[in-house]
């Protein structure tokens, strides 16, 4: 019964979320607030298990170093306190630095030095040839500031003289490479809504057969 | 009617985009026009690996989705088991995705009956365990990790688990995900057993496997909706798939369609009004 | 003093902590305060959770105290916040009334929502994809080709359709995104290099 | 060498540098920089929004907390300061917890720096959670938009929100380094930040003399790898050449 129920609430959903295409309406209203508010449940949950198994628990069991974290959450409410609303900032600054540092060690091997050795090819085919140049003309294309073109100022920076070519390489590769990468992705988005039209119109209004 | 032919067809408006798209894939959805499918390598080899394996071998097949991807990775689901229990192969799922124990309950409840298949001896689902990568490397040390199924009854008094050791027992694994689940399959349980892996993805799924594939870790895969159209073709079961992939051509045409259109209202609007091009904003 | 120089060492001290567990993974010291410090990441995290969360509530509350437009919906937002919150710490996420409010609520609008990409991708291609120069008719031949050869009614169009569109991604999709992605890990790290060394500082009053 | 040699090598020489420049550089005159339109355009959009009594609306999204992030964040604080002295409404939606604390720092800071704090309100700061892009979606229908900002670590929602967006009439102007959803940015909003762009934004936009001293080491670190790239497969090619004429020559 309630999985009746809930099938038939769950096909109206959609159509609520469908309407949004067409003209503004109380039913998407609706439904966003609704899933914006489970969403924020759901975060807080989760982040209330966090602090409980990652934090607290531990803590219980003799693992005292947990203090500095849990003094640092706390810390980020100092802001509603005018006398220590400063102390706010250091817990925002932890967040920062340790980010700061994952983000460097997240990039710095995978995107960067396995790139650039990737890139290293035998030039003797048509398809290497391709890659090197094009990896190269598409991080020349980047380039902010332009080599002897010094004091004349900003705007004089456009123009890079015999770096056009190589300018020009780049921004072809980079325009290829986006129109493909926007191709490939079509095959997956479409499917997200045909999935959603075999359910309305199989399970809930049957004229998709089986 | 004041604005001519060429800018109209610039300007087609939102909503009759889509209700046209909307149109464009009920039609072939309600009767299926069976347009060629592009047959790829990497499903056939999947295919043929399932489909050698005798009678009885054991397929472990990890489900790592949630609803928003499972437009992709459901069909392949689907047309994966039904090839198992075509050919009487047991199996054992395990969901590593919390949402990941609803798409095997739908299999106990609405798929099983139609094989004969029986919970316990044929089948059974295992429960969803939290941790990511080490959920997946804990099954090393099955017994000890994994006690009980998802209903809470002990694993020892289920008939297919009679005579399992541990995992080496497994003859393939079927990572079915959009994640990273696979390649921890591959750098755990390959690693240590040798065990062979056909993998189930979603498009972006593709370029980390590319590597395991070229190695032969990977036996095969499955990429896509299109994956599961052809795997379902291949192995001669029903789905959705095969007829959402014409419903998928139609939508690649509509699309290709549209863009000649807006272009050919642009170009002969250009040819007429001189170099006049509208919106011409973009770093 | 404090007010400016106890972040920065905080910000220097967390983000080295983690540089040097991993360039240093046999140091047994560094190797576990590292991983204690993403952890503690996770944990601080959650404390804003709960000022975000505050944050929602005073905006709806006080959206239906003055009843603005819209606080009936605000209502609704409230109830599914309040409820669900309540039965997710009480009873637990894999009780029966959270999961069929997770399957049924939430679900539904969530791949609702996603599928709305499939609307937005076919009007963004209609209205972008024009012949305005060569630049914009590489991007847009680029996607037709690719579109076209994924397909079985591709090859019919068009033979060598296919092996066209596999060349494309291969190879000059594979050298662009490469070359961003270089640029990108290169900016990446100078930007946090600056967090670490304190010079990036807007969230502690002014960058200078 | 390994990767991480040359990881840690690269990133001590890339520290090194920086400081350097920062210090040759710190009052930051005579360097020119290339234009990048997409900041230039940040500018004009909330200009016409003012002029339009419209809302500029920043959308900070729920991938990563990461560089991404911060690169938003500057990015975000010259936004505030403008729309602090034209008097002009913001509003900033984010998605993740650690960013809407930072964000509201961000804008407050912003805000007193042009003496508007009066003008601050805790209600321009959303915060939506994992629900983010249905939210987004509404705000769109429910206020007026004349500047759209979307900059950070995107993810499936990118297209949704920018071609929605482009429905509301505003000027859309974003940014991000992940390259599988720059497509669909470039496509559907009148400017975009592609990848280190995003990071060298709080330069451009500041000016600031320490700040262009480590823009100068990443240069460097550009054409470095570019000089690898080539030299290593040049490298390579002759040595490929090398190796067939050998066996030629062996025959």
């Amino acid at each position: 019964m309630a999985d009746t129920v809930g099938t038939y609430l769950s096909g109206l959903l959609i159509v609520a979320c469908f309407s949004y295409l067409f003209k503004e309406n109380r039913a998407f209203t609706y439904a966003e607030h609704l899933y914006v508010g489970f969403a924020a449940a759901q975060a807080i949950v989760l982040g209330w298990s966090n602090i409980k198994e990652m934090g607290l628990d531990p803590l219980r069991q003799g693992k005292f170093i947990l203090v500095i974290p849990l003094v640092l959450g706390v810390l980020l409410y100092a802001r509603y306190y005018k006398p220590l609303s400063h102390l706010a900032r250091f817990p925002l600054a932890f967040m920062m630095g340790a980010a700061a540092g994952v983000t460097i060690t997240g990039v710095i091997d995978a995107q960067l030095v396995a790139q650039v050795k990737a890139t290293m090819l035998p030039m003797t085919n048509l398809n290497n040839v391709v890659m090197v140049l094009g990896t190269a003309s598409t991080l020349a294309f980047f380039l902010f500031i332009p080599i002897g073109k010094k004091a004349e100022g900003v705007k004089a920076a456009n123009g890079f003289g015999a770096g056009n070519l190589v300018r020009n390489l780049g921004r072809a590769t980079i325009m290829l490479a986006f129109g493909s990468s926007y191709g490939y992705t079509v095959m997956a988005r479409l499917s997200y809504l045909v999935a959603r039209l075999q359910f309305l119109f199989g399970r809930i209004i049957p004229l998709i057969p089986d | 009617m004041s604005s001519p032919w060429y800018e109209r067809l610039q300007s087609i408006p939102k909503p009759a985009i889509y209700a046209t798209l909307i149109l464009v894939f009920l039609v072939p959805l309600i009767r299926p026009m069976g347009l060629p499918l592009l047959m790829s390598e990497n499903t056939r080899k999947a295919y043929e690996y399932i489909d050698a394996l005798p009678e009885g071998s054991i397929v472990f097949h990890s489900i790592a989705f949630n609803p928003a991807v499972d437009a992709e990775n459901w069909p392949q689901m689907l047309a994966l088991v039904r090839h198992y229990m075509k050919n009487g192969l047991k199996i054992i799922f395990y969901p590593t995705m919390q949402e990941g124990g609803m798409y095997a309950e739908r299999i106990r409840s609405t798929y099983a009956a139609e094989y004969g298949y029986e919970y316990g001896e044929d089948y059974v689902i295992l429960p969803f365990k939290a941790g990511g990568e080490s959920a997946i490397a804990g099954l090393k040390d099955f017994w000890s990790f994994m006690p009980s199924d998802v209903d809470g009854t002990p694993l020892k008094d289920l008939p297919l688990f009679q005579g399992f050791t541990d995992m080496r027992d497994v003859d393939v694994i079927v990572p079915c995900t959009g994640s990273s689940d696979g390649l921890f399959y591959v750098s755990h349980l390959n690693a240590a057993y040798g065990t062979p892996i056909i993998m189930a993805g979603t498009a972006p799924v593709l370029p980390f496997i590319g590597p395991f594939l070229a190695s032969g870790q990977v036996k095969g895969a499955i990429i896509g909706l299109s994956g599961a159209a052809e795997y379902e073709i291949l192995a001669g079961v029903p789905g959705q798939a095969t007829g959402a992939m014409d419903a998928q051509s139609m939508g690649h045409l509509l699309i290709v369609g549209l863009v000649l259109i807006g272009n050919l209202g642009f170009l002969y609007g250009k040819r007429v009004n001189g170099k006049n091009g509208q919106n011409g904003r973009r770093s | 003093m404090t007010r400016r120089t106890v972040p920065l060492i905080i910000g220097f001290l967390a983000g080295t902590i983690v540089l040097g567990k991993y360039f240093l993974p046999q140091n047994a010291f560094l190797d576990s305060l590292g991983t204690d410090v993403v952890n503690w990441r996770t944990i601080v995290a959650a404390f804003a959770l709960g000022l975000g969360a505050v944050n929602l509530l005073g905006t709806h509350t006080m959206r239906i105290a003055r009843k603005e437009k819209g606080w009936d919906a605000s209502i609704v937002l409230l109830a599914s916040l309040v409820t669900f919150t309540a039965i997710g710490l009480f009873k637990g996420t894999t009780s029966p009334v959270y999961q069929w409010g997770f399957n049924y609520l939430y679900q539904p609008i969530y791949s609702g929502i996603s599928s709305l990409l499939a609307f937005m991708i076919t009007s963004a291609s209609y209205r972008s994809f024009r012949f305005k120069d060569w630049q914009s008719g590489v991007l847009m031949l680029g996607a037709v080709i690719v579109m076209l050869g994924q397909v079985g009614i591709g090859e019919l169009l068009f033979r060598g359709l296919p092996a066209v569109s596999s060349w494309i991604m291969a190879v000059p999709n594979t050298a662009g995104m490469r070359g961003i992605a270089i640029g990108g890990a290169l900016g990446a790290i100078a930007l946090s290099l600056r967090v670490i060394l304190g010079l990036e500082r807007g969230y502690l009053g002014g960058g200078q | 060498m390994d990767n991480k040699t040359i990881a840690f090598c690269f990133l001590v020489a890339f520290a090194l540098s920086s400081l350097y420049a920062m210090r040759r550089n710190s009052t930051g005159s005579g360097i020119p920089i290339r234009r990048v339109p997409g900041l230039d355009a940040i500018d004009e959009a909330i200009g016409r929004a003012t002029e339009m009594g419209r809302t500029s609306l920043f959308v900070i999204p729920a991938g990563a907390f990461d560089a991404q992030a911060f690169a938003a964040f500057d990015i975000l604080g010259y936004v505030a300061r403008q729309t602090a002295k034209y008097d002009t409404k913001l509003l900033v939606v984010n998605a993740l917890p650690e960013a809407h604390t930072i964000a509201t720092e961000v804008v407050r800071q912003a805000y007193l720096a042009e003496g508007k704090e009066k003008s601050f309100s805790q209600d321009s700061m959303r915060f939506l959670s994992g629900g983010f892009t249905a939210g987004v979606l509404g705000i769109y229908e429910r206020e007026p938009i004349g500047a759209n900002f979307l900059f950070g670590s995107f993810f499936f929602e990118s297209l949704t929100l920018a071609e929605a967006g482009q429905k509301t009439g505003a000027i859309q102007v974003s940014g991000t380094a992940n390259t599988h959803q720059l497509p669909f940015l470039v496509a559907a909003c009148d400017y975009t930040l592609i990848g280190e762009e995003i990071y060298a934004a709080g330069t451009y936009l500041s000016r600031n003399g320490a700040q262009i001293g480590s823009l100068v080491a990443q240069e460097v670190g550009k054409y470095l790898s570019i000089a690898a790239m080539i030299l290593g497969s040049l490298y390579f090619t002759f040595r490929s050449v090398f190796q067939a004429s050998q066996t030629i020559g062996g025959r």
